[in-house]
């Protein structure tokens, strides 16, 4: 077993920056749910969902997992590969674009 | 060859005595300097019983030769297959037996076995549990006891695949790609319950690799002994390390596709399947998109075809340094040349895809993620050969397979810029040059580097030399031969003569092929047959080899340098080494053998012209 | 000092084998001689650096055979050649990519005046469609298909009734027009293949793919499929009649339209419906 | 956690503390506890399970031509006569949540060795999860029994269903799993064995309250996946 210094693990953080985190959770899950409850459409209602869903992830990586205080290493380990899921994310939406518009050219449309 | 070692076997001996209590007290301790050690001692758990110790053992060293063991038994049944596929395709006279089911099933079966199970496995869970923990300096794998779970769920992963072979319907025929809707569709061989056990045994190969993996990164990354920074480590760690970061990320890709096409088999959901039309009725499926499954499984298989190569770039640069007596050129362009194409890897997936209808702008985009794989891939060829020039390169069994090595994957890699570059690939893709291209590629020349470490590695696993005549036999009778099988085979592409053809000798063209494709399983019956040389030359050894003592090879790494030969549980006896140089500090000017060993304090090599350390 | 001989053998003989090789690509007959260009211009810029990286170890191995006590160089590192291989390769690789994304370009722009030519596929075997006088396809739709209807063609749409049906694996194309594919399949993935078009592209049921060429030599030429589709992949040919523009018109007008094969059912319905009075009447 | 300190080594910040650690030898991850950091690894890799699953639903939903049945329409509940969007979702939600901040306090206290008050908030976390996963049962029931199969719905276009079981079955499946550990390790706490350094099952290492943490972590995540279920699934 591997028995890193004890002496570091004990240092923790004031409980109110958990109750702030926690309470902006909620908050932010409230207003997500206004997006759907006032039937925002388009581009707004996109930004919204994604800006509020961000940040929710954000808060909870950087606070409640304690992403904000550990090294950046680390940090940088988890983060990085998320471009090959942006990248696979990007290309899907090209790739489902282009299969709806075989879809319907062909099948609806015609030419 | 062998006389040299008896030679020189006085003043090795000498010089390893003296190493391995390397960081005691020396007359430059400031020169010596190494951090203490961060971390206090893992607690082993050592077996008691014959079960505890070889059969449910947590020594990640049992644990890698029984990967080892498994793997080669699931590559023997995979060598069947390709026998009786090639006696098909060379001599159908013959293959009275075979139907066009068998024969499908068998490509299947073939390729799944060998690029999963048998690569897959033998790098990352054989080599990787025996040598990590060995070449980093640590006592143990992390985590002994998920890692003995890890095994035994690739053991019945295996277990459950070979079952298909027993089941009504045999395995799945669908080919290795597992292509809907042709996997799940009635009609196709083994689309009952060989396609079920087959995503099964998928799902439990990547979960017991999810608990293998996170043991081998978490070794490299947090338990490496003092003095050993990640830009000291061999290069097969670091080919092992990223193949299994390749693995961690692209084997979800598969898990999910597998869990999908499970659903789409057994509750009739459509996620691959559009309406289709079989047998003149309209089947139940709608609406569902084949392509989405091909994006999934090539975002899982192009990084797979790096996690079998990156282990074999790893391990063919230690074998070639060691045995040239000469340190590997440009050691850190190839670690960033490793890790560049592992992180590449999961940007080019679609180059598989070109004729598959999907948005053909990607063509463009894949196109050139491809070929800037060729850069780093090129500059690590260029710096295995300069480390050729101006070696001392000892001619034995393990060097001629690193040559083959050389050999094959250079044409493989050259014939994969044809099939990366979008247009050159319209022409050649589901031909026989693709079936050349990645034989050559992921097939023949991973295998030279497994063949040239298993007779590298054996005097360290089983503590006697294996015998270099045979050992010489076998190479160049599975070198030749396998050139010979691959080589002519991409001018049958060229010719345009598709791939999965049961029978082919009805087109023009493709019957001037026909003395050619007898000549290819002629060779291919010659190569598999060789490998069984091995396998007596492993079996003689074990009883009247040579014994093979400390260090014989003369190499550097940590590995070479335990307490005992074969290293015991816990590797490295009382205290772990400490590193004091890099592992490839060979012919070094000026010092009084042509190696010095990572554990080698700075004050014990004080005259010598050291670069880098 | 052999081994060094064999992998010599090795190298040379692998030339030697393309030099002298009976089995080459054929004839190409359709507009996509860049395509061979590009695999040219790969094979020789791929082959010289085989060749070249195979004799520098083949050097290699003669020259610095192991020899007690030999002095070897120690360098860890050599920045400035490294630097120079990896511009080099990189010049190289641009300079097989840029030709290819330029034909991948035309490839996937097709001309204006391509006729489509929509291609059924199913296992194991072809169908084709030609737009009739309107230029124009009528959309399908895979639950339409019956022995009325064999490709599934949409009855309301306007577009399909003056489609020529091919109801058979062979189909003729004129020399110098442009044809585009579009692939359709109704159950499994096909690829519609001639090596000597060189061009390929899947069929995959749900969605119509596409590609373009140009025959420009008159012939008969064999389609393969080119992915693999189950037990019958292997005998799933069909046939390709390139012909002049004469020959071409002449065996257009032979062929049967939609509404033809609609007004022969009318008649067939008809006819039986007769039959079967007659028999009642006969009965009675 | 706040930097460790190591001996010998000055830990330096940001990107150049990245690259001096990178740069030593024995660890990466500085002061990471073994377990720690293979659970960050793991979920590292469970991200890109779950990333399959949604790109897999993006692209399904994206290219079929049949409409897409309305979420809000179909996960609303009728709260005294009147039916409410999303109802059950945004109190799923809402539970998730609650109980990923007893957890985060949970690690806390543990770290604080102060055990009841760790134990309790185990407990709780893992009461949450259980109501959650009740909640989810109780939403699929309703679902099958509005006409909602895997295969097929009233609503519009078959994927729906097929991955909305999927994707929500696959995380109520962490949950689950999630629970069951939940509540062995709020005995463990309880019965003092990250006090006494007893050693668990399936592990030769001994218990440390670093372990309250390694669970924390794979439960916020589960907690982090609803959060884009609930953006992509419940609000698209």
């Amino acid at each position: 077993m591997s028995e890193i210094e004890k002496k570091d693990q004990t240092s923790t953080h004031k409980i109110g920056i958990y109750l702030w985190i926690w309470g902006l959770l909620f908050v932010l899950s409230f207003f997500s749910y206004l997006v759907d409850w006032y039937q925002f459409q388009g581009l707004l209602r996109w930004s919204l969902i994604l800006i509020f869903m961000f940040l929710k992830a954000g808060l909870i990586m950087a606070f409640f997992m304690h992403l904000f205080w550990e090294r950046y290493a680390l940090v940088n380990v988890l983060l990085w590969p998320m471009t090959a899921i942006a990248c696979f994310i990007v290309l899907m939406v090209a790739e489902f674009k282009y299969t709806l518009f075989t879809r319907i050219f062909y099948f609806f449309i015609g030419g | 060859m062998s006389e040299e070692y008896e030679n020189n076997k006085s003043s090795y001996q000498a010089q390893s005595s003296e190493t391995i209590s390397g960081d005691g007290a020396s007359s430059a301790p400031d020169m010596d300097y190494v951090r203490p050690a961060e971390i206090g001692e893992q607690d082993l758990y050592h077996g008691h019983s014959f079960i505890t110790k070889w059969i449910f053992c947590q020594d990640a060293k049992v644990i890698g030769v029984q990967y080892f063991l498994t793997a080669v038994f699931t590559g023997i049944v995979g060598l069947i297959l390709s026998w009786l596929m090639r006696l098909q395709l060379g001599f159908p006279e013959l293959a009275g037996f075979m139907t066009a089911e068998h024969y499908y099933q068998f490509v299947t079966m073939h390729g799944m076995i060998m690029v999963v199970y048998f690569l897959t496995a033998l790098f990352l869970g054989g080599f990787g549990n025996y040598l990590i923990p060995l070449m980093v300096g640590a006592r143990d794998m992390v985590f002994p006891y998920v890692n003995m779970i890890s095994f035994w769920m690739f053991f019945i992963a295996v277990a459950v695949l070979m079952a298909s072979f027993f089941v009504p319907g045999g395995p799945t025929g669908s080919g290795w790609t597992l292509y809907p809707p042709q996997a799940i569709l009635e009609g196709t061989p083994g689309s009952g319950a060989g396609i079920l056990l087959m995503l099964i045994s998928l799902s439990l190969f990547v979960i017991g690799f999810t608990m293998g993996g996170l043991n081998y990164l978490i070794t490299v990354l947090q338990a490496r002994t003092r003095g050993m920074t990640l830009m000291r480590m061999p290069l097969t760690v670091w080919g092992i390390f990223t193949a299994t970061v390749l693995a961690m990320l692209a084997f979800p890709a598969l898990l999910v596709s597998s869990i999908m096409m499970t659903l789409d088999k057994v509750l009739g959901t459509s996620f691959f399947m559009p309406t289709i039309l079989k047998a003149g009725e309209v089947l139940e499926y709608g609406g569902g998109s084949p392509i989405l499954f091909q994006h999934l499984f090539w975002f899982f298989g192009h990084p797979e075809v790096y996690i079998v190569a990156l282990p074999a770039f790893g391990i063919v640069s230690d074998l070639i340094s060691v045995h040239s007596r000469k340190n590997i050129f440009g050691y850190r362009m190839m670690v960033w040349a490793i890790v560049g194409i592992g992180a590449l890897s999961f940007f080019v997936w679609a180059h598989h895809m070109y004729v598959s209808g999907m948005n053909p702008w990607f063509g463009f985009f894949f196109a050139t993620t491809t070929l800037i794989i060729a850069v780093p891939t090129a500059m690590k060829v260029y710096n295995w050969i300069l480390t050729l020039w101006r070696g001392n390169i000892r001619m034995n069994t393990v060097m001629l397979w690193c040559l083959g090595f050389i050999v094959t994957f250079v044409n493989g890699g050259i014939t994969g810029i044809f099939l990366g570059n979008v247009t050159v690939d319209v022409p050649l893709s589901d031909t026989y040059f693709v079936i050349a291209h990645f034989h050559m590629v992921m097939g023949i020349a991973p295998l030279m580097v497994i063949m040239g470490a298993v007779y590298h590695w054996f005097p360290l696993v089983a503590g006697r030399m294996l015998d270099e005549k045979l050992g010489k036999w076998h190479f160049w009778i599975t070198f030749l031969g396998a050139y010979s099988i691959y080589f002519p085979m991409h001018y049958l592409g060229f010719i345009g003569v598709p791939r999965r053809y049961f029978e082919m000798y009805d087109s023009p063209y493709m019957t001037s092929a026909v003395g050619m494709n007898e000549f290819i399983s002629l060779a291919a019956f010659i190569v598999g047959a060789a490998q069984f040389i091995l396998i007596y030359n492993i079996i003689k050894t074990l009883k009247v080899g040579k014994p093979a003592g400390k260090n014989p090879w003369k190499a550097n790494s940590l590995e070479w340098h335990t307490s005992t030969v074969p290293p015991e549980h816990g590797n490295f006896g009382d205290r772990l080494p400490v590193v004091h140089r890099w592992a490839y500090d060979y012919s070094v000017p000026g010092a009084n053998d042509d190696f010095i060993p990572q554990t080698t304090p700075p004050s014990e090599v004080i005259n010598t012209e050291v670069e880098k350390t | 000092m052999h081994a060094g001989f064999i992998f010599l053998a090795v190298i040379v003989g692998s030339v030697l084998f393309h030099i002298f090789t009976p089995w080459y690509w054929t004839d190409i007959a359709s507009n996509w001689g860049a395509m061979d260009d590009t695999i040219t211009l790969t094979f020789w810029v791929g082959g010289g650096v085989f060749v070249a990286v195979c004799l520098f170890m083949v050097y290699c191995v003669f020259k610095f055979s192991y020899k007690e006590g030999r002095k070897v160089e120690y360098k860890p590192e050599d920045k400035k050649l490294e630097k120079i291989l990896t511009w080099a390769t990189t010049i190289g690789v641009v300079a097989l990519l840029a030709p290819g994304l330029v034909v991948w370009n035309q490839y996937v722009n097709v001309p204006k005046n391509a006729i489509e030519i929509d291609v059924m596929a199913w296992q194991w075997g072809w169908q084709y469609r030609l737009p009739g006088k309107d230029g124009k396809l009528g959309n399908t739709k895979i639950v339409n298909i019956n022995e009325d209807n064999p490709f599934g063609i949409i009855l309301e749409d306007p577009n399909g009734n003056d489609d020529v049906l091919i109801q058979s694996d062979v189909i003729n194309l004129k020399t110098n027009r442009p044809v585009k594919i579009l692939l359709r399949s109704v159950d499994v993935l096909h690829n519609w293949y001639v090596p000597q078009f060189r061009a390929k592209m899947d069929a995959i049921p749900g969605v119509i793919t596409y590609y373009w060429f140009e025959p420009n030599k008159t012939g008969e030429y064999e389609v393969l499929c080119a992915e693999y589709c189950g037990v019958g992949h292997y005998a799933m040919r069909g046939g390709v009649n390139v012909q002049s523009e004469e020959d071409y018109e002449k065996w257009l007008q032979e062929q049967e339209t939609f509404s033809d094969l609609i007004a022969k059912q009318k008649k067939l319905e008809l006819e039986t419906e007769k039959l079967a009075k007659k028999i009642n009447l006969n009965i009675e | 956690m706040s930097d460790p300190k190591i001996e010998g080594l000055e830990l330096k910040p940001g990107f150049k503390g990245m690259a001096s650690d990178t740069a030593s030898d024995q660890t990466m991850f500085k002061g990471v506890h073994w377990g720690k950091a293979m659970m960050w690894i793991f979920l590292l890799s469970d991200t890109f399970v779950f990333s399959c699953f949604l790109i897999a639903y993006m692209k399904g939903r994206g290219s079929t031509p049949v409409e897409w049945p309305n979420p809000s329409e179909v996960f609303a509940l009728d709260a005294f006569g009147v039916p409410v969007p999303l109802l059950l979702i945004a109190i799923m939600t809402f539970v998730l949540i609650t109980s990923s901040g007893t957890m985060a306090l949970a690690v806390k206290y543990g770290y604080e060795k102060n055990r009841k008050m760790c134990g309790w908030l185990v407990l709780a976390t893992a009461m949450g999860g259980l109501t959650f996963v009740g909640m989810q049962a109780f939403e699929w029931s309703k679902l099958i029994h509005e006409g909602v199969r895997p295969w097929e719905n009233p609503f519009g276009a078959a994927q729906f269903g097929s991955f909305f079981f999927m994707i929500t079955g696959f995380h109520g499946t962490h949950v689950s799993i999630g629970v069951i550990f939940l509540f062995i390790y709020s005995y463990k706490v309880f019965a003092g064995h990250y006090d006494t350094g007893k050693r668990g099952w399936f592990t030769t290492m001994k218990g440390d309250y670093v372990e309250i943490e390694i669970l924390g972590l794979y439960w916020h995540f589960v907690d982090l996946v609803w959060v884009f279920i609930f953006a992509f699934f419940y609000l698209w």
